[in-house]
């Protein structure tokens, strides 16, 4: 599976589901197709079937509603399949991570993805609320290996 | 009877025959109604029918009382049929019963326990409704009559369904199963955060008019405490606005572009818009406009070299964008799939009450900019286009002529902005006051009603443009053939996330191989 | 006719903008100053105070208790950057950047933690954090011997300071502290 | 021998950066940068590496792969060996060929248990009723107002006014439409058909079907460019670099021309040609009768 995930680095399609956002990121990511920022360059193309998916774009935390849908979705991409999931409604519930109508982000997706048995390759989470375009291509460079990750956990203590 | 709001007290015997009288003599746009639950304040449910005098730009409340225990108030759907929806949101989030007409689930899963209504005030806010994780799905045979569209599907954006029932290639029915995007919101408000806080969540209703929420609600606010916003955070409300309803119209062109094929009318169109879009994050910090509004004025000012930043990008744009939709607009396709599509007569577009463009292209010439001024529209002068077709067309076209009004408004308001503060310092916000305010987002009038409470609103209603559109799509896509669909569905811009602050519904029969 | 060879235009507009394509990463982004982006909190000045955690609307900042310890974590995967904490706090412990590169593999990344030890009050129960009860001493000097205490012991010496004043009677507890 | 390995090497990998080359310029005309030009190699690539979500009808459907794949290599093979040896039977046994191969490729997308699919398909049908019939119908008037003085011989002034022109213009619209780019691209580019044709492949599969795609592109422009090149019908390796080159503008031209037009309705697009066809066709044939009789 290694090796196929090195393959996808040259082309990578996504298909792009909206799990309850509140379309900021969604348009932001057509915006990343647009001229300015042309994703394009990087063998990025949008696609209008999972089956054709090989990266999986989440936009929202998930509402209850949508969860079946995002499942079948996900287990409708072929293998290997990296899910990414965009803007601060997806990484970790955002604004709405405890409302009665959400699952609050990926993570407790990823823990109901595991209780089904569907496995996905990778994960990636790209903050912002909304993403930049810019942000969505520094995610697609980090999959291709392009740049360093620039977040890491930080511990201090003030006396 | 308060500045330009009237409230009536209507006796149940009497509603009906009142709502009528505003709808159908003196000619009120009915906007939306909002059910309370006041039992801790009074005893008593109440629902609040809102209709807008346009030409006197007057709000007419009407309230109605019913007992706390089995709440029965009279159905004005007979006579008004744009109440519909809301009245059956009502009867699902609040358990109030219409008399004189049928009842149907509207806005909660068809297995949500009877006898529990989420917006009432004993209803704990952490509540969850019973998950279940498989969706249904269509038998083989059914799939060819029936093409579903969504939730997750290249026409839409947005997880929402529509079921088109096609003979061949025309659609002879349409079924729209909805909220999916519900998130709840007005639950989350009454309980978690506080005034200012909701500001923010106000934005994230809907990602394209977020600052027109953000804006709403603050409105209703301060018009429920009486404060008075510094001029200058008036204006600089406005101008955003206009430069949200620029980027939100150019959105609307290039996906338009997009699905009638023409992808390089697409391309320019957002190349175009990526120059507005860098202007909204220079003016608000933000590329989608969020996080500028408080309740009280704005966060951030306009200083004179953003101000001449701002002039300059609007020239280049409006010229650029001219010269753009000159071409596009001659593509033979693009003509041929967009005059005489998905029309929308008169009559209809007046008796569904339908909002902003669509309502102005079938020749409805409300504009709540112009008729209920709020902000800073008072000071600006500008003309509001209104087309006879009511097909795809004319819609489209009152959306390019919209985009060369704002850039005029915002440079009219940019030339006379005042000198002073953008800030109300120190203000307290009393309890059980009533704030309702239209505002005219890129997708029709956005109605937001807040009953203030100890800390944060008593009850938040939000009703969004798309609400009062989505009814109208049935007519549209009658008979019309099955390719025109998609454009038609995105003719009335939805923007189902602000639809859906409600309750989830459940939405069955997708093909489970689109996923 | 005219109108049929307007469609070509489009080629003539296409070479007028020419290319306008940001070659990002390999250049920088098309970024105003204004952009709204990570939050840095500096460790030296931060003192705890939670303006932050309450005005924050998602959340995002959270002050994790224990017995001795207060630990504010920032979890950036749930900000929205609306800066209202930068806004709120009172020693500008907060600054805002314009960082937006803030993809992932692991979200463990995301995380950011604070810790504050408490300043135990004289009846051993846990405090505010050291740095607060400084920071609340040097601006209002008055309460000093008030302020080093916890809610309770503080009413209780209240109450012992006025019956000492009113019946001349001193409390075990006023002794004590 | 050495002739059929160049024509096949070519003809199978010319496709396949000729796409690229497209996509480069689509986004020139965008005024952004696009991929570079072997990504349609790298997506093909990819796709041959990814797990393909099984259909039952798959067997069948390799069938039509492996059917179409081998009628488009033989008679590409078979319209070069024509550029060189000016023989007529090779090129009448390429045409029905190449119908044969188009034909299968239009039905594959019925064979899969997917609405969209099928209404996808059911649109390639009928659209390619229509350009097939033309292209053949203008490529035999074509051929017949070359040969209408025995041997090959370019036409007399009249010929080329009222036969030869015509049928041309024909022969483009139809090879046209036979790519399947705007406004014709109604079968999978249709926002509501979720990718019609395609929605059901995956993996392999899936890049089967869009380099079978680039093939039939690449054959029938091939197509057209023989036959401009019969006008000459010059010595043999000479016209078959030729014919490469014009086949390779030709697909430029045609980039250019998809990228201003939009996307036609699937119930206007083939009304419109069959008018516009019906019309241009009765010239040449009017103009063959005169000439023959009169």
């Amino acid at each position: 599976m290694e090796k196929k995930l090195e393959r996808l680095k040259r082309s990578i399609w996504i298909f792009h589901l909206n799990t309850g956002s509140c379309n900021a990121c969604d348009i932001e990511i057509l915006d990343a197709l647009t001229p300015f920022h042309d994703a394009e360059r990087f063998g990025v193309k949008l696609v209008a079937s999972p089956r054709h998916a090989d990266a999986i774009l989440l936009t929202g935390p998930i509402t209850l509603e949508s969860l079946p849908k995002v499942i079948n979705a996900i287990e409708a991409a072929p293998r290997p399949r990296i899910l990414i999931a965009l803007g601060s409604c997806a990484c970790g519930g955002g604004i709405w991570h405890d409302t009665y109508s959400t699952v609050g982000g990926v993570n407790s997706l990823l823990k109901i993805l595991k209780e089904r048995g569907i496995e996905v390759d990778a994960v990636y989470c790209v903050p912002g609320c909304p993403i930049r375009p810019e942000a969505l291509l520094y995610a697609i460079a980090l999959i291709k290996g392009l740049v360093q990750k620039k977040v890491k956990p930080e511990v201090a203590t003030a006396e | 009877m308060e500045d330009n709001t009237v409230y009536i007290n209507a006796p149940r015997e009497h509603l009906v025959d009142l709502a009528s009288k505003l709808f159908n003599d003196f000619t009120c746009s009915f906007r939306t109604c909002i059910g309370i639950d006041e039992r801790p304040l009074n005893g008593h449910f109440s629902v609040t029918h809102v209709f807008t005098d346009d030409r006197n730009s007057l709000y007419v409340l009407l309230k109605t009382y019913a007992e706390a225990e089995a709440p029965r108030i009279p159905s004005i759907t007979n006579v008004v049929p744009a109440a519909d929806w809301c009245e059956m949101e009502a009867h699902d989030l609040l358990g109030i019963e219409f008399v004189g007409r049928d009842h149907y689930r509207l806005v909660l899963p068809p297995e949500w326990p009877e006898g529990v209504y989420p917006l009432r005030k004993d209803v704990p806010y952490d509540y969850r409704p019973r998950v279940r994780g498989v969706s249904e799905r269509l038998s083989m045979s059914t799939e060819l009559g029936v093409i579903p569209i969504g939730p997750y599907h290249p026409a839409l954006h947005e997880p929402e369904y529509f079921e088109l029932y096609v003979e061949g290639e025309r659609v002879v029915d349409l079924k729209y199963r909805g909220f999916h995007v519900h998130r709840g919101i007005e639950k989350l408000a009454e309980s978690r955060m506080n005034y200012q806080q909701i500001n923010f969540l106000a934005e994230r209703i809907c990602g394209i008019c977020g600052f027109e929420h953000s804006t709403c609600y603050a409105l209703a606010v301060e018009k429920a405490a009486k404060l008075e916003v510094p001029e200058r955070a008036q204006y600089i409300r406005s101008i955003v606005l206009e430069v949200e309803r620029i980027h939100s119209h150019l959105l609307w062109l290039g996906v338009a572009f997009h699905f009638v094929g023409y992808d390089a009318g697409f391309m320019h169109t957002w190349r175009i818009r990526e120059k507005i879009m860098y202007l909204a994050e220079l003016l608000t910090g933000s590329r989608k406009t969020y996080g500028i509004n408080l309740v009280g004025g704005v966060r951030k000012d306009i200083n004179e070299e953003k101000k001449q930043k701002t002039l300059e990008v609007l020239r280049e744009v409006s010229s650029e964008f001219k010269q753009l939709v000159e071409v596009a607009i001659n593509v033979p396709q693009v003509r041929r799939r967009l005059v005489g599509t998905g029309t929308l007569p008169k009559e209809y577009a007046v008796k569904l009450s339908v909002e902003g463009p669509v309502a102005r292209a079938s020749g409805i010439d409300k504009d709540a900019r112009r008729d209920l001024p709020y902000a800073a529209y008072k000071y600006a002068s500008f003309k509001v286009p209104v087309y006879g077709e009511g097909d795809n067309m004319a819609r489209a076209l009152v959306r390019v002529e919209e985009i060369l009004e704002s850039i005029s408004i915002i440079e009219q308001l940019l030339d006379k902005i005042p000198k002073g503060p953008i800030m109300l310092e120190d203000f307290e916000i009393p309890e059980g006051r009533i704030g309702v305010q239209v505002v005219e987002a890129p997708r029709g009038g956005d109605v937001h009603f807040v009953m203030t409470g100890r800390g944060r609103p008593y009850r938040w209603r939000v009703r969004a443009p798309t609400y009062s559109n989505i009814p109208a799509l049935k007519i549209m896509l009658k008979d019309q053939p099955l390719a025109d669909a998609p454009l038609t569905i995105a003719s009335i811009d939805p923007c189902f996330s602000c639809t859906d602050r409600v309750i989830v519904v459940r939405s069955d029969g997708r093909i489970e191989r689109l996923g | 006719m005219k109108r049929v060879f307007k469609p070509v235009e489009l080629i003539v507009i296409a070479g007028k903008t020419g290319r306008v394509t940001i070659k990002y990463p390999f250049e920088g982004p098309l970024i105003s100053q204004e952009f709204r982006g990570l939050i840095v909190i500096s460790p030296e000045k931060c003192i705890g105070c939670g303006a932050c955690v309450n005005a924050c609307p998602p959340n995002a900042l959270e002050m994790l208790e224990s017995p001795d310890k207060k630990i504010l974590r920032y979890y950036i995967g749930r900000c929205i950057f609306c800066w209202r904490c930068i806004d709120v706090c009172p020693v500008g412990a907060i600054k805002g950047t314009t960082e937006f590169e803030l993809a992932t593999n692991d979200f463990l990344d995301l995380y950011t933690y604070i810790t504050h030890s408490r300043a135990h009050c004289t009846c051993g129960t846990g405090g505010e954090p050291v740095r607060m009860r400084r920071y609340v001493i040097e601006k209002a000097p008055i309460v000093e011997n008030y302020a080093s205490k916890c809610p309770d012991c503080r009413k209780k010496s209240l109450i012992n300071a006025v019956s000492l004043r009113k019946v001349g009677f001193v409390g075990e507890e006023a002794r004590t502290s | 021998m050495l002739c059929t390995a160049i024509t096949l090497l070519a003809g199978t990998s010319l496709p396949v950066f000729l796409d690229g080359l497209e996509r480069k310029l689509k986004a020139a005309l965008q005024s952004r940068i696009g991929p570079p030009i072997t990504q349609t190699l790298y997506d093909l690539l990819k796709l041959m590496i990814k797990e393909s979500k099984q259909v039952h009808t798959v067997p069948y459907i390799i069938l039509y792969f492996t059917s179409f794949i081998s009628c488009a290599l033989t008679s590409m093979f078979l319209i070069t060996l024509y550029t060189i040896t000016w023989d007529f039977m090779l090129f009448a046994l390429a045409l029905s060929l190449l119908m044969v191969s188009l034909t299968a490729l239009t039905l594959i997308p019925l064979l899969i248990p997917n609405p969209f699919s099928y209404i996808g398909g059911m649109r390639e049908v009928v659209l390619s009723l229509v350009n097939e019939s033309a292209f053949v119908a203008s490529v035999a008037i074509y051929i017949v107002s070359l040969h209408f003085k025995a041997g090959f011989s370019t036409p007399s002034t009249p010929h080329l006014l009222v036969v030869t022109i015509p049928a041309l213009a024909i022969m483009f619209t139809s090879g046209y439409a036979l790519t399947g780019r705007p406004p014709f691209d109604i079968a999978e580019a249709e926002p509501e058909l979720a990718s019609g044709v395609l929605v059901e492949f995956s993996g392999a599969l899936l890049a089967l079907y869009l380099y079978s795609n680039l093939l039939k592109r690449f054959l029938v422009k091939l197509f057209v460019a023989t036959m401009l090149v019969t006008l000459i019908a010059g010595n043999g390796v000479l016209s078959v670099v030729l014919t490469c080159l014009i086949t390779i503008t030709l697909w430029i031209l045609f980039t250019v021309i998809s990228v201003t037009l939009g996307r036609s309705r699937v119930d206007l697009a083939p009304r419109t040609l069959a008018k516009y066809y019906i019309g241009l066709f009765i010239i040449p044939i009017a103009g063959l009768v005169v000439l023959a009789y009169g």
